[in-house]
Parts: C-alpha cells; sequence; structure tokens
C-alpha cells in the first residue's frame, strides 16, 4: 500500500509544493527560497494551532469541568480565538511609569522569536524538517535555555514585586527542569548515537510484528519518556507546574505587568513553547513522525507528527484540569531529589541496555531495576516530605 | 538576609514552624495581600513581611465590607433583621436564620412545632453540605487547580440552592425561619426531589474524594502546613471544623441539643494534626455524616402545623432581658445575643460569627511558611467576609 | 557495623519519621492519587458529552429553566378587576413601610377613601413608591400585609441605563392585576382569593344579616309605615 | 574564508559592542544583559566557522546559565538599583592596563599560531561525534578531573547553601 503513488504525493506534498514553488526562481536563490518558505509555513501553521489549542483548551476544560465552554462566537465556539485576537490588538498598551520600557518591550519579542527557533531542526514529517543539523537535539536545548531570559527580563523589567517574584520563581524552576529534560533526552541520543533528530525518527521508524520500534515501549524509554513529560510540563509553565503564574500568589507572575499585544505575544510563546517541546517529545520517545502501527503507513506523514502532538497537547490539558499546582520548594525538591536522581538511573539502565544486547534478558533487568526504584524513591519522598494517607477518629 | 535566630518550638506530637526573627526590619519584603487580591475571598487584606518568601509578620486587615449590622438590628423590630442575618455569611442564609430565631425564640419562650424542627435540620443539613463542598473547592482553587473541584462542588450546590429556591423564594437570601417555625410548608414534591438530591450526594462526595483525598499534590501541600495546636484553639475560641481538625471533641449540636439533634444518629469527625489536610477532611467527613442526618430526617419528618399559633410575626414586645441563641453553623458557632428592654426593638443585638473569630489565629498559623502557604491556610479558615466585617 | 547496631539504625529511622504521621506503606506509592483524580477528571470529560445529568448547564437567553412558583424578586401591588386604581387593594395603612428592613417603600395616604374589595370604605395611596434598587427582595411587606395587597413578582430582567430614577417604581409601574398574581404563584393566589372570598361572604353575610336584623326591627317598629329603602 | 570576511565583522562587531556596553553601561541589569549580547555573538561566531557544536554549547552554557546565574546573583544580592555616587571603580586606569596587557598577549598567540598552521583553505569538518570520541578516548582523563571538580564545587555549593542545623541546647 506505501507504494501507491497518490498516498506517497500526499505524503510529499509540501515538500512537492515547496519544490514546485522554488522552481519558479533562479538556481542560485533556490536553496534560500525553499528555507524562506519553510519559515514561512512555521510562522503560519503553529499560531494557527495555537488559536485552534486556545478555544479546544477552553472547552475541553469546560467538559472535564462539565461546563460547555466557548460556544458564542462563530460555530461551535471555533472563532473564538478570533475574538480574542482583535480584543488584545485593541485593547490598550500599558507600561507601568517606571518599567524599564526597552527591556519591557523586548521581552515577549525574545521569547517569541527564540521559540520559533527551535521549530527549525523538528522533522514534521519523511522529509520535512526545515535545517537537517548535525546537532539538531543541542540546537533545540539552546534555543529552550534563551526563553528563560525573556521571562527574566519581563519580570524585572516590570518593577512589580509580583512579576519579580513570579520571574525569579520561573528562571529558577526552568533551569532545574532543563537538567532533567536534556538527561533524559541523552538516554535517546545513547542509543540512536546521533544528535540529528531526523536520524532518530528514522532509527524508530522499524516495524516487527506491526509494531513500531518506538523507545517509549522500551523499560528505559518509557522511563524517559515520563521524566521528560515531567519537565516538559515544568518547562512550558503548565498545571501542576505553573507557579510563575501562580494567580492565588502572584497575581499573573512575570506577565502582571502586560496587556494588550504584548500579553498576547507572552500567550503566543507559552502555547509555542508547548508545541515544540511536545513535537521534540515526539520525536525522542514517540517515533515522530511514524505510523503507530506497520499497516498504517499509508498514512501522511505529517499527520502522524501533529497527531501526536495535539495529542500530547490534550494531556497537558488533562492535567490541567485535574491538578492542583506544588509548592515552589516543593518543585525544587521534586526536581532535584527525585525526578534528577531518577534520570540519572534511567541513563546507566539505558547504558545496560545498550550493552546487555538482544533478548530477554535486557527487559527483565531493566524493568526490574526501574520499578524497584521508582516505588523505593516514591516512598523515600513521601518520607522525607512527610506526607500520606491518614485514618480519622470519631467522636459519637 | 541573615536570619539571626531560628527558633524551634516543638510540643510533643507537634510539628510547630520555626518561628524567625529578623534582625532588621529593613530586609524585609513589605507585601499588603489585598484588598483587591485573587484569593482573599472578597475585601480582605494581609500586610505580610516577607523573608524571601517565608512570612514573619502577618497582620490582618478588614473592615472593608462593614455595614453596621449590629447598630442596624438595634434600630429595628426583631422580624426586620431576619432578612439581614442571610446577609451575614450569605454561603448558608438558613443556619444564620435558626441561629437568630433560636435567639428570639428564647427571649420571647416561644415553642417551634416539631415538624418545623425537622425542616430546620433539613435544611440547615443541607446547608452545610453545600457550604463544606464549595469551601473545599475554594481551597483547591487557591491550590491552582483551575476549578475543577470547584465548579464539581458547585454544581451539587446549585442542585440544593434549587431545593433552597423552590421552598423559601429566593437562592441565597432565604430569609426561611420565623421566630415559633418556618415561614412556607414543605410539599410533598420537595420533599421527594429533596430525597432525590440526598441520594445523590454520597455520590458526589465519593467523586470529590476520588479526585482530591489521595492526590500526592493535595496532600504535599496540605500536610503539616497551617498547623493549629488544640491548646491555642480553645484559647482563642476557635469553633467549628477548625477546632475539630486539631482533635477537640466540641460541636455545638452535641454539646447544647438544640433543635432536635438528640434524636439522630451521627458522629463527629476529629483530626488529630490539626494542619489544613485535616480541615480538608474533617469537612469530606462532616458532609458524610449530614448525608445521615439528613436521610433519618427526611424518613422521620412528622406531619403537623410548621408555625406555633401562638408566634406573633411583629408587633411583640419580649419582657426586658437577654438571650443567646447558638447552633453549629457550617463554619462554627454562630451566636446571637440579644437583650430586651421591653421595646419592639432590640436594646443590644450582637453577633458571634465563627468566621471572625477563627481568623483571628491565622498569623500564628501562618508564621514561617511561604506566601503559597499562607493562601492556603487562609482558605482553608473557610470565612466568608459578609461575616467577618458585618 | 554490627547487626545490632544496624538494627538499631532501622529503628530510630522508625522513630525518626514523626510518629504523628501515620504512613501506611502498603498505600505509599507515588503518583496512585493522581492518576486515580485524572481517571475521575477523564470520567467527567466523557460523560459529559454523554449524560445529561453532568452537563447541567443551561444557556441562559435562549433557554431558560421555569420559575420556582415560590420564587421571589421584588414586590408588586394587586389590583382586582380591569382599572388599576380603582382596583387597587392597598390602604396605605403603611404597615410595611414601616416593616419595610432597608426602607424602600415610601407611601403617601389619599385624603378621600375609596371602596375595598368588600365594599368597605378605605384610603388608597396616592403615592405608593418603591425603589427597586435598594429593595432586597426579603418579602416581610408580603407578611405583614393584612390586605394581600402585596406579592412578590418573579420578573428578574430589569436591567436599566437609567441609574437614578429607572428602579423607582411608583404605584402604576408596580400594579398588576390578580390575574397575573394567579398566573406566577397559583397554588398562593387561590388561597388568598379563597380567603378574601370567605372574608367577603363573612362579610356581606354580616352585612345581611344587619340588614336583615333592621329591616325586621323597623318591621316590627312600624309595621304599617312605608319599607326603609337602604336600611344600612 | 576571506569571502566570509563581511559578515564576520558584522558578528565582531556585535560582540565587540555587548562587550563595551556590559563595561560601560550604568545599571547593573542592562549590564548583565549586554554581556548575554556579547556571548551571543560569540556563539554566531562559531557557528560561521561551522563549528555546531562549540556555538550550540555556548549559547546552552552562557545564555542558559551563565547569563542567568549573573542575574541572579544581581537580584539576590539587591544590586539592581543604581548606585548613588559613580559606576566607575576608581582603579579604572589600573584595569584598562590589564586588559590592554591581556588583549597584548592573545593577540600575540594568535598572530604566532598563524603564521604556523599551513595556510590551506580547507575547512576542517568535525561532527559531534567526533568530538565525542575525542572526549572519552584522548581526552578522558581530562574530562573526569574537570567533572570531579565540578562535582566538588557542586558539594561544596550544597554545603554553603544549606540550613545549618539546630544544635541540641
Amino acid at each position: 500500500m506505501a507504494a501507491n503513488p497518490f498516498f506517497v504525493n500526499l505524503d510529499q506534498i509540501f515538500v512537492l509544493l515547496r519544490n514546485w514553488l522554488v522552481g519558479f526562481l533562479p538556481v542560485a536563490l533556490q536553496p534560500m527560497a525553499g528555507v524562506l518558505l519553510g519559515v514561512i509555513a512555521i510562522v503560519c501553521v503553529f499560531p494557527g494551532l495555537f488559536a485552534l489549542t486556545t478555544v479546544f483548551e477552553r472547552k475541553g476544560l469546560g467538559r472535564i469541568q462539565n461546563r460547555i465552554g466557548p460556544n458564542r462566537v462563530g460555530p461551535y465556539g471555533l472563532l473564538q480565538p478570533v475574538a480574542d485576537g482583535i480584543k488584545s490588538l485593541t485593547k490598550e498598551d500599558i507600561v507601568p511609569l517606571r518599567a524599564n520600557a526597552v527591556v519591557h518591550f523586548l521581552a515577549p519579542l525574545v521569547l517569541v522569536v527564540t521559540v520559533f527557533m527551535g521549530f527549525a531542526v523538528l522533522p514534521m514529517g519523511r522529509n520535512m524538517v526545515l535545517v537537517d543539523m548535525d546537532a539538531g537535539l543541542l540546537f533545540f536545548f539552546a534555543m529552550g535555555a534563551a526563553t528563560e531570559l525573556s521571562v527574566f527580563m519581563a519580570g524585572w523589567s516590570s518593577r512589580n514585586k509580583y512579576s519579580l517574584l513570579g520571574a525569579m520563581r520561573a528562571v529558577a524552576q526552568m533551569i532545574s527542569y532543563e537538567v532533567v529534560l536534556l538527561l533524559s533526552s541523552v538516554a535517546v541520543v545513547m542509543i540512536t548515537g546521533s544528535l540529528s533528530l531526523p536520524k532518530i525518527v528514522a532509527a524508530q521508524n522499524q516495524y516487527s510484528n506491526g509494531f513500531p520500534h518506538w523507545y517509549i515501549f522500551t523499560p528505559w524509554g518509557l522511563a524517559g519518556f515520563l521524566t521528560y513529560a515531567i519537565a516538559a510540563t515544568a518547562e512550558t509553565n503548565r498545571s501542576p507546574f505553573d507557579l510563575p503564574e501562580g494567580e492565588s500568589e502572584l497575581v499573573a507572575g512575570y506577565h502582571t505587568e502586560y496587556s494588550g499585544f504584548k500579553f498576547a505575544l507572552f500567550f503566543l510563546g507559552e502555547y509555542l513553547a508547548m508545541f515544540s517541546i511536545s513535537g521534540l517529545g515526539t520525536t525522542l520517545f514517540l517515533g515522530g513522525w511514524s505510523a503507530p502501527f506497520s499497516f498504517l503507513t499509508w498514512v501522511p506523514s505529517w499527520f502522524w507528527f501533529f497527531g501526536k502532538v495535539m495529542l500530547s497537547i490534550f494531556v497537558f490539558i488533562w492535567m490541567r484540569g485535574t491538578l492542583p499546582r506544588l509548592r515552589q520548594d516543593q518543585l525544587m525538591n521534586f526536581a532535584w531529589k527525585f525526578v534528577l536522581p531518577f534520570t540519572l538511573l534511567n541513563l546507566l539502565v539505558t547504558a545496560l541496555w545498550r550493552f546487555m544486547g538482544d533478548g530477554w534478558q535486557r527487559w527483565v533487568v531493566c524493568t526490574v531495576i526501574l520499578v524497584a526504584a521508582y516505588v523505593v524513591m516514591g516512598r523515600l519522598e513521601m518520607r522525607s516530605e512527610h506526607f500520606g494517607r491518614r485514618s480519622y477518629r470519631y467522636a459519637e | 538576609m541573615s536570619v539571626t535566630d531560628i527558633k524551634t518550638e516543638r510540643v510533643a506530637g507537634w510539628n510547630r514552624p520555626p518561628v524567625i526573627e529578623p534582625d532588621g526590619e529593613g530586609e524585609l519584603l513589605e507585601v499588603a495581600m489585598g484588598p483587591h487580591h485573587p484569593s482573599t475571598h472578597g475585601v480582605f487584606r494581609m500586610d505580610l513581611a516577607l523573608d524571601g518568601e517565608r512570612v514573619v509578620r502577618l497582620k490582618p486587615v478588614f473592615g472593608y465590607l462593614h455595614r453596621n449590622h449590629e447598630k442596624l438590628g438595634e434600630g429595628q423590630s426583631y422580624l426586620a433583621s431576619m432578612p439581614y442575618t442571610d446577609r451575614l455569611d450569605y454561603i448558608c442564609s438558613l443556619t444564620n436564620n435558626w441561629a437568630y430565631a433560636l435567639a428570639v425564640e428564647k427571649l420571647v419562650g416561644q415553642e417551634v412545632p416539631e415538624r418545623a424542627e425537622y425542616i430546620r435540620v433539613i435544611l440547615a443539613e443541607l446547608t452545610r453540605v453545600q457550604n463544606h463542598a464549595s469551601s473545599i473547592g475554594f481551597l483547591i482553587q487557591e491550590m491552582g487547580a483551575s476549578g475543577t473541584p470547584l465548579m464539581y462542588a458547585f454544581k451539587e450546590r446549585e442542585k440544593i440552592l434549587d431545593l433552597f429556591e423552590s421552598l423559601t423564594g429566593s437562592r441565597m437570601m432565604c430569609n426561611y425561619m420565623r421566630f415559633g417555625g418556618c415561614r412556607v410548608d414543605v410539599s410533598a414534591p420537595w420533599l421527594d426531589a429533596t430525597r432525590k438530591v440526598v441520594a445523590g450526594l454520597p455520590v458526589f462526595v465519593d467523586e470529590f474524594e476520588a479526585l482530591l483525598s489521595s492526590n500526592e499534590i493535595l496532600m504535599a501541600r496540605c500536610q503539616g502546613v497551617g498547623i493549629l495546636r488544640p491548646e491555642l484553639a480553645i484559647n482563642a475560641g476557635v469553633s467549628g471544623p477548625m477546632l475539630r481538625a486539631s482533635g477537640v471533641n466540641y460541636d455545638v449540636r452535641k454539646v447544647d441539643h438544640y433543635g432536635i439533634y438528640d434524636r439522630f444518629q451521627f458522629r463527629v469527625p476529629l483530626g488529630d494534626h490539626g494542619d489544613i489536610y485535616d480541615r480538608y477532611m474533617v469537612r469530606i467527613l462532616e458532609m458524610r455524616e449530614s448525608i445521615k442526618i439528613l436521610e433519618q430526617a427526611l424518613k422521620d419528618l412528622p406531619a403537623g402545623p410548621i408555625m406555633d399559633p401562638k408566634a406573633k410575626l411583629r408587633g411583640f414586645r419580649p419582657k426586658p432581658g437577654e438571650a443567646y441563641g447558638r447552633i453549629e453553623a457550617p463554619k462554627g458557632e454562630l451566636g446571637f445575643y440579644l437583650i430586651s428592654d421591653g421595646g419592639p426593638n432590640p436594646y443590644r443585638y450582637r453577633v458571634r460569627t465563627p468566621s471572625l473569630i477563627n481568623l483571628t489565629i491565622l498569623e500564628d498559623m501562618c508564621l514561617g511558611h511561604n506566601v503559597a502557604d499562607v493562601v492556603l491556610i487562609f482558605g482553608s479558615v473557610d470565612i466568608v467576609l459578609g461575616e467577618v466585617d458585618r | 557495623m554490627s547487626y545490632s547496631s544496624l538494627a538499631a539504625w532501622i529503628l530510630s529511622w522508625e522513630k525518626w519519621t514523626d510518629s504523628c504521621w501515620q504512613l501506611n506503606l502498603e498505600d505509599a506509592l507515588l503518583g496512585d492519587g493522581i492518576l486515580k483524580g485524572m481517571a475521575e477528571t477523564a470520567r467527567n470529560f466523557f460523560g459529559s458529552y454523554v449524560s445529561k445529568e453532568r452537563l447541567t448547564t443551561v444557556e441562559y437567553p435562549e433557554q431558560r429553566i421555569p420559575t420556582a412558583e415560590n420564587a421571589r424578586v421584588f414586590p408588586f401591588l394587586v389590583y382586582d378587576g380591569a382599572n388599576w386604581e380603582a382596583g387597587m387593594r392597598c390602604v396605605a395603612c403603611q404597615i410595611c413601610e414601616k416593616e419595610c428592613p432597608p426602607k424602600c417603600i415610601y407611601i403617601e395616604k389619599s385624603a378621600d377613601k375609596k371602596p375595598d374589595y368588600v365594599g368597605k370604605q378605605q384610603f388608597y395611596p396616592t403615592r405608593f413608591d418603591i425603589d427597586v434598587s435598594v429593595c432586597m427582595s426579603c418579602q416581610i411587606c408580603v407578611e405583614v400585609c393584612p390586605f394581600e395587597a402585596i406579592k412578590m413578582d418573579t420578573q428578574f430582567e430589569l436591567a436599566t441605563d437609567d441609574r437614578f430614577g429607572g428602579l423607582l417604581f411608583d404605584r402604576k409601574e408596580l400594579s398588576r392585576s390578580n390575574e397575573y398574581y394567579h398566573s406566577i404563584h397559583p397554588t398562593e393566589a387561590s388561597e388568598v382569593d379563597a380567603r378574601l372570598a370567605e372574608e367577603k361572604a363573612k362579610v356581606e353575610a354580616k352585612a345581611k344579616a344587619a340588614a336583615e336584623a333592621a329591616a325586621a326591627k323597623a318591621a316590627a317598629a312600624a309595621n304599617p309605615a312605608p319599607p326603609a329603602g337602604g336600611g344600612s | 574564508m576571506r569571502s566570509l570576511s563581511l559578515i564576520f565583522y558584522l558578528l565582531a562587531a556585535l560582540t565587540l559592542a555587548g562587550g563595551l556596553a556590559t563595561v560601560l553601561l550604568k545599571q547593573l541589569v542592562h549590564c548583565a544583559l549586554a554581556v548575554t549580547v556579547a556571548f551571543a555573538g560569540l556563539a554566531l561566531l562559531f557557528l560561521q566557522l561551522d563549528a555546531q557544536f562549540a556555538g550550540f554549547a555556548q549559547i546552552l552554557v552562557y545564555i542558559g546559565a551563565v547569563a542567568i546565574l549573573i542575574v541572579f546573583a544581581i537580584l539576590l544580592t539587591r544590586g539592581s538599583d543604581l548606585p548613588k555616587d559613580g559606576v566607575f571603580s576608581k582603579t579604572w586606569f589600573l584595569g584598562l592596563v590589564i586588559a590592554a596587557g591581556v588583549f597584548a598577549v592573545l593577540g600575540w598567540a594568535v598572530l604566532a599560531s598563524v603564521s604556523a598552521i599551513p595556510q590551506q583553505n580547507i575547512v576542517p569538518s568535525v561532527t559531534v561525534r567526533d568530538i565525542g570520541n575525542a572526549l572519552v578516548g584522548g581526552y578522558v582523563l581530562p574530562l573526569e578531573i574537570v567533572a570531579l571538580l565540578l562535582t566538588a564545587a557542586t558539594i561544596g555549593a550544597v554545603i554553603v547553601a544549606m540550613h545549618e542545623k539546630e544544635r541540641p541546647k
């Protein structure tokens, strides 16, 4: 079925479209124009996705809370983001009197630009990667690191205690969890032997008995995926790690003093970060654009990529609908005392997996080590943080 | 910031957070939380002195919602104060009605028919369930749960409020009880609807608990935070679920035997630690006990009049004297103290509101904790500003 | 380290965790409570598409829940018959004005009298204003009214853009016919009507009895005299 | 290599501007942000030389960690307000001399090494894999020593930051 030319063309439709468009230009300009088209596509597609996600998030949260959610603007409320966009564009842009105007202005721009750059190395389909870099993963993390600076800039320049506290929290949290994020990804790099994301996807795009070789289906991959997911949630400031904007304590965190379009840019940046980090998680652990079963390989690869990204966004929304948030010190303790040691252990297990060769033994050994470590460390964590279930007595 | 002296006070079995004494006032960060802050439940201000994120000093400032409730009560007839009691704790107007009616009934020596007593119990326990549900919802909301538990609580509360509306005419400002009985009789369809709602309540509490009680984040946030020692609680006059979460067995329903609570089988849940989690759990368990009372009361509801035929609605002049009527309101002991000089208006009208008195130990519970915990501790006290400021 | 000291260390570990933190080891697996909560929200998420019981939202302007019969919003004045001025039950006794807790009622009594529903000559209000922006819907005016003249409306959509006079209703705006009262509070209104009819019957019976007695007396006193016209 | 010199000059100007701003700006946080610009310029220089790994590592470590660390240090010591008496040290002349000295040494070293390598226009292609092999191959001992040093530093930092346990009275 995969050989069917229609599906092959459908799979490659965006690549063909780009080549066709670029073909009108002189040869010297073609590589440049190709990249430019890719950039334009990314800059158009992901904000569009952002707009859709905001309305889906609100509707999803509504359903979780037994409400309907927005349904007034357009059919099923789908035009709600348009209304929101117009609203934020037409709102007054307020800069606090004592704010540092230049930094205050630059912060949202830096955030959005750096987050956009992360998309450059994500393979969104077969042959659909903007820049196939040798050190693509490193590039991604380098761009992620730069977003922290914008958060700090926003918090500091607003001259507001809540903003500053929010920014400090955000940066501390992002740095802590970035370590975990990196180390979880290193496990994949160890097995694949490459920092290039298309190669990582290619390594997972194989099937035995109809099932794919995704890394999440291995013990170390599952553990790595879980730690990655935890770190990604913290990195994107999503619930239950949304302390930087914990409205019950900090009003709105580092973007308290932002209004109008600048606030919209922050909002956009946060959602884009969510997309890009989900995209990276998909690429590393969920097989990127590869199909979940071998008989489904005729479905276009970009469909699988975006489907998986949206699925992880749904999990983000689901968690937000369920969980309360942690406290700052608990968050840090959790990062450094639980997630990080576990990730390091997972690295060792990954090495073990690599050197034990094929066979059932490595499955048993790695699973046992990870599960035992999880149970023991989980209990130690609960014990050291002094919490657990209780029983209650009654008076008649 | 250097903290010179960290004193840890340890009482056997109790883990009080260290009390920090700053060496210089100038190095502390002063934050005024409120009166316009998302998590102060209204217009309440906490002047915090922070060492980093740790609370060194907390000064509660209230009065922004002062409405002259007590003085108003002195200026008008006994009946005219009844609708104002609705506005004290606007989440549970029916228990406020009851406490006030109880005080006036004591003052004039009024009897209440049995059916009216049953109706009062049913309404008060429904009020307790909806108050506890929504107060837990608010607490978890302040923990940052984007409204899900709150919405579940409100969905259930809506059902109870619908019952209130179809009986008393208003969802929140019920103004239902009268001296010597109740205003309107319950109808058979109303009782059927109530039985249906009560039958659904255990399911709701189970769902609520499945969502929250064993959640690790909630446990980590709530356990060991905002500990209130029983000695301090008793000394400060704290009452209600707050006091029982600290392990003190004191429930006005059991102690005072007001109304007909003697006839019902129910237990009083007690906490052992006095922290936020205990307050949360005591509320959950009290909801379950309230459901038991409701089932019994709905089964045994007798026929008969709902108003004492001798009762006067207006124009009565109680003999000079005083009366204190108190009940176990959802938030604690609610008391109305009335002095009559023989005139048509009370000479003195005083309300002992649980919200205000439970709030007095806020600083003791918050010292040494983070700002984030202050918000939670404040939420776990379960106050309504209408009652605090009166 | 000998075994006994190891055992002692383990025991002290148990003691070290404060005795008030009872920790049941069989359920202490990090994360199961979170998963339970996630399952609960997932159940609600899918349930809200399936069951009406879960999705209780009423989309207000288009959909409405039926008003409860006992519902009360703001007071209105009842009149009998077709003419609101002639049929108004209010006799300007001013009890409601006195009892109103927020004092939102203002009444001016008339100088002349008009017949009320039983035909008795009564005063009537030349002015009856309720400031609905002050009214707190407590229904005390209804309870204290001896003449069943003031009742609670269920109309709640009263928003106005006139801040100063828009919610100050005079007696014309407050008047509603008895039929309207029947339409919003059928049970209560029938009870009231029955009571009023009984009262009226009683008054009429009394008047009739008085008239008869007077007539009989007159007849007895002066048999040949011409019959009296009115008798009352 | 020579044909890329325009981009090189632009990047060099950016880096230098960042460095100068770091030294000359009055507001301390502005200085920290300016040093970030300098770091970014340096990273771009690496990238321009096709040294992807070094360039990205520069961004990741210097912008993502070092700059944030500087910023944190400034904020935690409450130094973000403008000082009342001038921002320049009295010994600025000495600093200038030292800077000139360091520059002279570096310049001499660079010039000497330029004459040492053969003048060939070969871009050495170093992949990440090569770097990795070198690190765990020939340079494994230095790597381990650095790792040990950093571990010791981390433990030291933890001990410094740890709350002092209350001594039994």
